[in-house]
């Protein structure tokens, strides 16, 4: 059984995260399950990066604790990273740049000198190289062939043109034939290549799929971590789908753009963290007043204000649930891996458009920062599956018929057909003052109830047609324990449980997939059948659990919290379950 | 069928402006400039804030959509991305434009967005009753501040020439005639065009009244100014506001009229994802995603 | 016992507020207890404004629901106020613009037909002053003096100059004697006058008061609908105190300046309504990151969006409690009536200052924009009792012997001593990213935990040190009904609670009067001993009954809720009180 | 005693920007001129926003606030009312000050605040890892965009001389002598001033770099502009950045220097409350607001 953890660690903007990435690939090509994770700070270069990827020949679904092989570009990395470091890990350095020996470590690894500057200059690389030696190098520890590397180069660099490939191509093997030649291969693993069935996915690129496939036409992305990524997605893929996909001045612009768009018939959607969610805010109740259909992407990282931008919370559950000022109907999804990132990015787009109002897909940097290895034909078929319902709007002919078009119809389900500028017979205002059918301003007692309950009546018709689906109880249904979470948790939570599953304890985890309309009774009804509960989530106060009192009354006796800006360790549930026991 | 007023009027409400207000006057030029242009009703979306002023679009039987105080601009900017077949006219106040909503439209004027902005300039902030606004005039004595205002106003038509708008023009409420030639030309511009139009507030603004109007408007094309020039656009434009108190004895000339005027891209043309069907027209089932799937491998 | 309640409606923008507010004072002087409520559109003139005093010899604290009284200025409103007609009550009109007969009403009334017109040109005022006659004949209906009407308009228009003080006081006088030489004096009441202790103060007033006593410093407001008279207040007298008092070009400009200034020394406060708060929340976590000291006022109106900008409801209450991103303390106050808004203010402004974080004082536009009767002696010892208190500031003296003045220092408390630009020695940054003691960025796991922590245990310590007082008990603690509500509901349910007193029915109040952090622990206790509960609010989705299941556990069995802009009427409380028992 | 170089460095950390990036000639600028001015280290306020530039003021020991993305203006608005004793100096990307906070800055020019701005214009986002910014030139790949740039850029110079600002000059990261002088001229000035400065960034621009610059800047002051001539300015500041794609063989020319100054009375100046006295000095306690009372019988 493989199930190794690799880590480089350098300096920021020095090739890191593309090197991470491409381990991240190899590992993927040869059949492994894989997550990565990556932490780094808020600035361009010269901090420290850390970019993990775990690979493993059983299912996994979070970075873990430990590290099997280090690769170490400066001596901080090794004084950051020491602790981290698995008994009998591997450590690969260039003995040029650091003087390194086994007696400072804190367990008993194995040093790997490798002169990776000189052989980026025998093979006349830049320096910047090193990196793709180190990746040769790594390769080499753990599994015995070069071709998949090789191939990968090709693939990779193939559109840079032959000289790229080859460059590459080289550094890397002079890496891995230098380690076979001076130390042997594989000698941390050896991995049993498998067929490919996987390919390798972060969160934001689940939803920017999603959003392509579910025929999103118009988005306005102002700059933010961690959605940017979201937005490079859509720009890259923009003339292909003819997406109009525009950077506005701000995201309170951005948002309105939207609205307009959305407003004229194009189905639309914005991604912003919590800072750019805030000047957003005013622009939801207008979505919500004019029903207007609009999709917001909320990722988020650990506040308050810019906080710690590049690394992971969940303390905008709240604030995402209750803004802005009055009540208005909206929905909130929230993810919890990337086939559902990309579902759920789907159905909101729909959902928006179906019910006419606000969809806030609420998901956080650990999901979409984080790659995890997906099966390929089980995204081939969700994507088959989808089906674009864009919901009442008028047809042109229907709109030349209408005598007297009325944009807030009453009609029974709430949901009142929307006609689109240019429509003849369907001339209509769409306002953000309380209105009467025809959308004209109306401050009436009897008239304000009956709109208010009209588009309150469109969540509980939803809810009728089964748009949503949870929460899901996974695991086996007798378990003693059963941990409720949302979103990002749930790499570490299955993770955890994989690992408490091996030492014969039986846990199940009971997923909120969707926060508004909240699930109350099938809620109540799943916890009624739990023995010990615990609830775990990225926040100080419990936001998540305050959540569930106040919708279903449950009290939950364990909880555990983390709020330092890191996503939960597999490991730190298993010792939290078990000290439960 | 050619269009007439008749069409343009809704039967079921009228404008609640106070009599005499100078938003009448816009109205009316508004709906005679659409008349006259022959556009078709619902082909035209009037999209505006919150204020008085931005009460309009009710009035008038086109596509409308009443947003945020401060906000149409980006809306009309996402309406004409989405749907570049209709004729998309923004309406604002002065606090809608330039207080609130004042980055949006010197951003959407260097993209030369296709759209007009019409700001209802009243110099006060109507709704709230009666406080000053970017554009009231240093001196004025107003219950938002305990001495009279000191900050000097903005000048519309030269932050406008600074933003790169393509079409730059100021009118009067009190002259349908021209207000209504202003706003055609705007609309039959292509590119970003802002008509500033002093609209006197009856029951908020008793110092700029159409009295006082009356006696400092003149029209720019009267004396030969040439809309092509953007520094002599630049220079009249500094006439008035003043930056400073007036001087004893010395009194304000209004220029109105376009002030500048010029040809250039616009940004619904430089997205070429537009560029053959309007956004809303074109077909989003059945993408294929499969392909993108390669990268990740 | 005189309890009667004088309405006068009109269109807007021809002075029915300024008539109205007349009347109200007329009651106040004649020492009656006096609540005003009025109703208006969102536009300057033509729309229909309808003013309501109600004044009682006995203690009353809301608007009811009948009319004693009928000014009705068009014909609009009498179709309009019809309905709300007391038996007998008495209905003042001008005959020459309107035809009435006492067939036309559902009630036995009595009219009284005033040439209103006529009498303004006979003392050769404005036609405009018709409001003003009618005010004089209002008087004559229920008290036998016109003195008193004459000394107020001396007192009121006295700064105006002599003439215009006569032109009042003629035409109502006119007005007055009018209808005692047609149809004789006090037909609908006979007021006894008394000593007059009272003073008639708005919440908005009370709020612009209670600021400028506790030492406010600087304000940066943009205007909105219902804090606009705190604005003017606070301009109105920002000379005489030194109030450096803004109009900024936005409500995030607003709350920026307002941080500036406080980090620099003054203290600091913003008002605005939702739409405006919406614009603000990004910058309320900058004052809990930077922990510079922010005071908002935020008075609800009915959302979503513009909504009715101009009418009341409680729907910003969770959105005020959990803007914007990321976990961190604020404190959320919750007045009831205008001493509580004045001393909440009060209080706002030194808790704001003493634990360094944002204090939002929720109000809403009943409160604000509603005038009530308010012990002139209980406000001066309110006033003289008050102590600002501004917390650890730094003196110049210790700055300078400070050798390392860290801004964040780790004390015990949480509350590290702020130093003051200008301070030599007390040099240091306030950053919006997570940072260290000396206010250096930092994302260290451990680092970020204790900051977290230091900021919560603010909260923690201010309520050791019994900051927060409530929630309130008010009437019989042996009741059969406890009813549970905040803010201005309090109106109708003190006034409810006397007519249900009278009908031998026991209610009692628990009030609670601040939000954040949530009293569960009194809050428990005191249900606990309540027979039976109701929870009243002005929402439709119930967003305190959520908060209260939330912190508490505690479920009602009943409520009653109201969404559509209008303020409870005691009467409707009487009636769904009487329905439970 | 005069403040030394030394005074101004903090000794637990230093600027984290890519070696090579032009943010380091301003910090040195910026520190020479507050030293040359010989201001007291704690009577300086760096307000800053969120960006690369922004983080400067972590790197200077004087007072410091790095509040939200776009939003430093109005802090340091706030800071000078409450205590006019203060310089107060603005820190800002050209995404910071241009996009997100466009509309501060604007008013805070018509108010004429005292205070100074600086934009640290490196005509992209460096934070956020390189999207183009409202400077951003027409023509240049991005990744935030399918297509290459098309918007016309900001022109930060003519904004300022139409939105009132007193004190208006452009400076280049690579020539430290004439920023500090920039810089120390600015913060002499009475009134609201700014600095735009071009400020190369290696990492994500790789067009308008050092090199690039080198070959187009030119100094105002050489070619004997007037300064005290507005229309002069604007008529420079049209010169660059272009609102069109280059020309084949065209060569910008970038004109650095004063573009304006002028001399109007500050916001500060118009407060009476704070005429004598810094409001941060007065006394609140005590306040006698029994007379507000009558008001209300
Ligand atoms: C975010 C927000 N802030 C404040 C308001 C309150 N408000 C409504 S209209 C208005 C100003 C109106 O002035 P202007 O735009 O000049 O329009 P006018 O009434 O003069 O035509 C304000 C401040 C609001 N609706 N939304
Ligand atoms: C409200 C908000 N939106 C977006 C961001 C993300 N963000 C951080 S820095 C930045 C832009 C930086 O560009 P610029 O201001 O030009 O500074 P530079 O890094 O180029 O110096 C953005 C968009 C944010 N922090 N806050
Ligand atoms: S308040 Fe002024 S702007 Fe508003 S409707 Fe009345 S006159 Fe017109
Ligand atoms: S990314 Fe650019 S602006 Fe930011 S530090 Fe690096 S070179 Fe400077
Ligand atoms: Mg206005
Ligand atoms: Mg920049």
């Amino acid at each position: 059984m493989v199930d190794l953890q690799w880590l480089i660690g350098g300096e920021a903007g020095y090739g890191i995260m593309t090197t991470g990435l491409m381990m991240s690939k190899i590992f993927t090509r040869l059949g492994l399950h894989v997550f990565d994770y990556v932490e780094y700070p808020s600035l361009i270069r010269g901090g420290h990066n850390a970019y993990y990827v775990r690979g493993s020949d059983e299912a996994i679904t979070s970075q873990k604790k430990t590290v099997d092989i280090l690769v170490s570009l400066n001596a901080e990395t090794v004084k950051l990273h020491m602790d981290e470091l698995a008994e009998n890990a591997a450590v690969i350095f260039d003995p040029s740049v650091i003087k390194l020996s086994v007696e400072q470590f804190p367990v008993s690894v194995r040093l790997f000198p490798i002169p990776l500057l000189e052989l980026t200059k025998k093979v006349e690389a830049d320096r910047l190289m090193i990196n793709t030696v180190s990746v040769g190098s790594s390769l080499a520890l753990c599994y015995k062939e070069f071709t998949v590397l090789e191939k990968m180069m090709q693939d990779t660099f193939g559109k840079k043109g032959e000289d790229v490939v080859a460059i590459n191509i080289n550094t890397s093997k002079a890496g891995f034939d230098y380690v076979v030649e001076n130390f042997g291969p594989t000698h941390v693993a050896d991995i049993q290549a498998m067929p490919q069935k996987h390919m390798l996915m972060s969160g934001a690129e689940a939803i920017a799929f999603g959003a392509i496939r579910a025929g999103l036409s118009f988005a306005a992305i102002y700059p933010m971590t961690p959605i940017n990524t979201v937005m490079t997605m859509l720009v890259s893929h923009a003339l292909k789908y003819n997406i109009v996909v525009k950077e506005p001045e701000d995201e309170i612009a951005g948002i309105n753009m939207a609205l307009g768009a959305s407003f004229a018939g194009a189905r639309s959607m914005v991604a912003t963290s919590g800072g750019g969610f805030a000047l957003m805010t005013e622009s939801i109740g207008l979505a919500a007043q004019t029903e207007t259909p609009i999709v917001v992407i909320l990722g988020m990282r650990p506040g308050p204000a810019t906080g710690m931008p590049t690394w992971t919370e969940q303390g905008d559950l709240r604030f995402a649930l209750h803004s802005p000022q009055g009540d208005f109907p909206k929905v909130v999804l929230a993810p919890g891996d990337m086939y559902e990132a990309f579902e759920d990015t789907m159905k909101a787009l729909n959902l928006a458009e179906k019910y006419q109002l606000p969809v806030i897909v609420l998901v956080d940097k650990h999901i979409n920062e984080s790659h995890a290895t997906v099966e390929i034909d089980a995204f081939k078929s969700l994507s088959a599956s989808f089906k674009i319902e864009r919901g009442k709007i008028v047809s042109d002919q229907e709109a030349l018929s209408e005598t007297e078009y009325k944009r807030y119809a009453l009609v029974e389900d709430g949901i009142s057909p929307r006609s689109l500028p240019g429509q003849q017979g369907g001339i209509a205002l769409s306002g953000s003052d309380e209105h009467d059918e025809k959308g004209l301003y109306n401050e009436e007692s009897a008239m304000r109830i009956k709109m208010m309950d009209k588009r309150f009546k469109k969540l509980d018709v939803a809810i009728l047609n089964n748009e949503f689906t949870g929460p899901k109880l996974i695991g086996d249904p007798d378990s003693q324990l059963t941990i409720v979470s949302y979103g990002s948790t749930k790499f570490a939570i299955l993770d955890a449980m994989r690992q408490l599953k091996k030492e014969n304890i039986s846990v199940n985890f009971l997923q909120v997939t969707y926060l508004e309309p909240f699930p109350s009774v099938v809620f109540n009804e799943m916890i009624g059948k739990a023995k010990k509960t615990l609830i775990i989530e990225n926040t100080k106060v419990g936001q998540f659990e305050g959540l569930i009192r106040e919708k279903t009354g449950y009290v939950f006796a364990h909880n555990l919290r983390k709020y330092d800006g890191r996503p939960f360790y597999p490991e730190e549930i298993v010792e939290c379950v078990k000290q439960l026991f | 069928m050619a269009t007439t007023l008749q069409d343009l009027n809704i039967d079921y409400d009228k404008p609640n402006w106070c009599p005499g207000c100078g938003d009448f006057g816009i109205w009316v030029s508004l709906k005679n400039a659409i008349v006259q242009l022959g556009l078709k009703p619902w082909e035209v979306v009037l999209v505006s804030g919150i204020g008085c002023s931005s009460k309009l679009p009710y009035w008038v039987k086109t596509f409308g959509f009443n947003g945020l105080h401060g906000r149409p601009m980006p809306v009309a900017e996402g309406i004409r991305l989405a749907n570049s077949g209709l004729t998309v006219i923004v309406i604002g106040g002065d606090g809608d434009q330039m207080a609130e909503g004042g980055n949006h439209w010197l951003h959407a004027a260097r993209r030369n967005v296709n759209l007009t902005l019409m700001v209802h300039d009243n110099q006060v902030y109507g709704l709230t009753t009666g406080q000053f606004s970017p554009t009231t005039n240093i001196g004025e004595k107003n219950k938002a501040t305990p001495v009279p205002v000191v900050e000097a106003p903005v000048n519309i038509m030269q932050l406008a020439l600074a933003s790169g708008a393509t079409f730059v023009a100021r009118g009067y409420a009190g002259d349908n005639k021209q207000e209504t030639e202003l706003i055609t030309q705007a609309i039959q511009h292509k590119g970003f065009s802002i008509v500033d139009t002093m609209q006197p507030c009856v029951t908020f603004n008793h110092h700029n009244t159409f009295a006082w109007f009356y006696e400092r408007v003149y029209k720019l094309e009267e004396q030969g100014h040439d809309p092509l020039n953007k520094l002599l656009a630049f220079e009249k434009a500094e006439e008035w506001p003043l930056r400073r108190p007036l001087n004893e004895g010395e009194k304000e000339k209004v220029a109105t009229g376009v002030f500048y005027k010029e040809d250039r891209p616009t940004w619904e043309e430089g997205t070429p994802q537009i560029a053959e069907i309007p956004l809303v027209k074109q077909s989003t089932e059945n993408r294929d995603i499969i392909p993108l799937f390669d990268e990740l491998l």
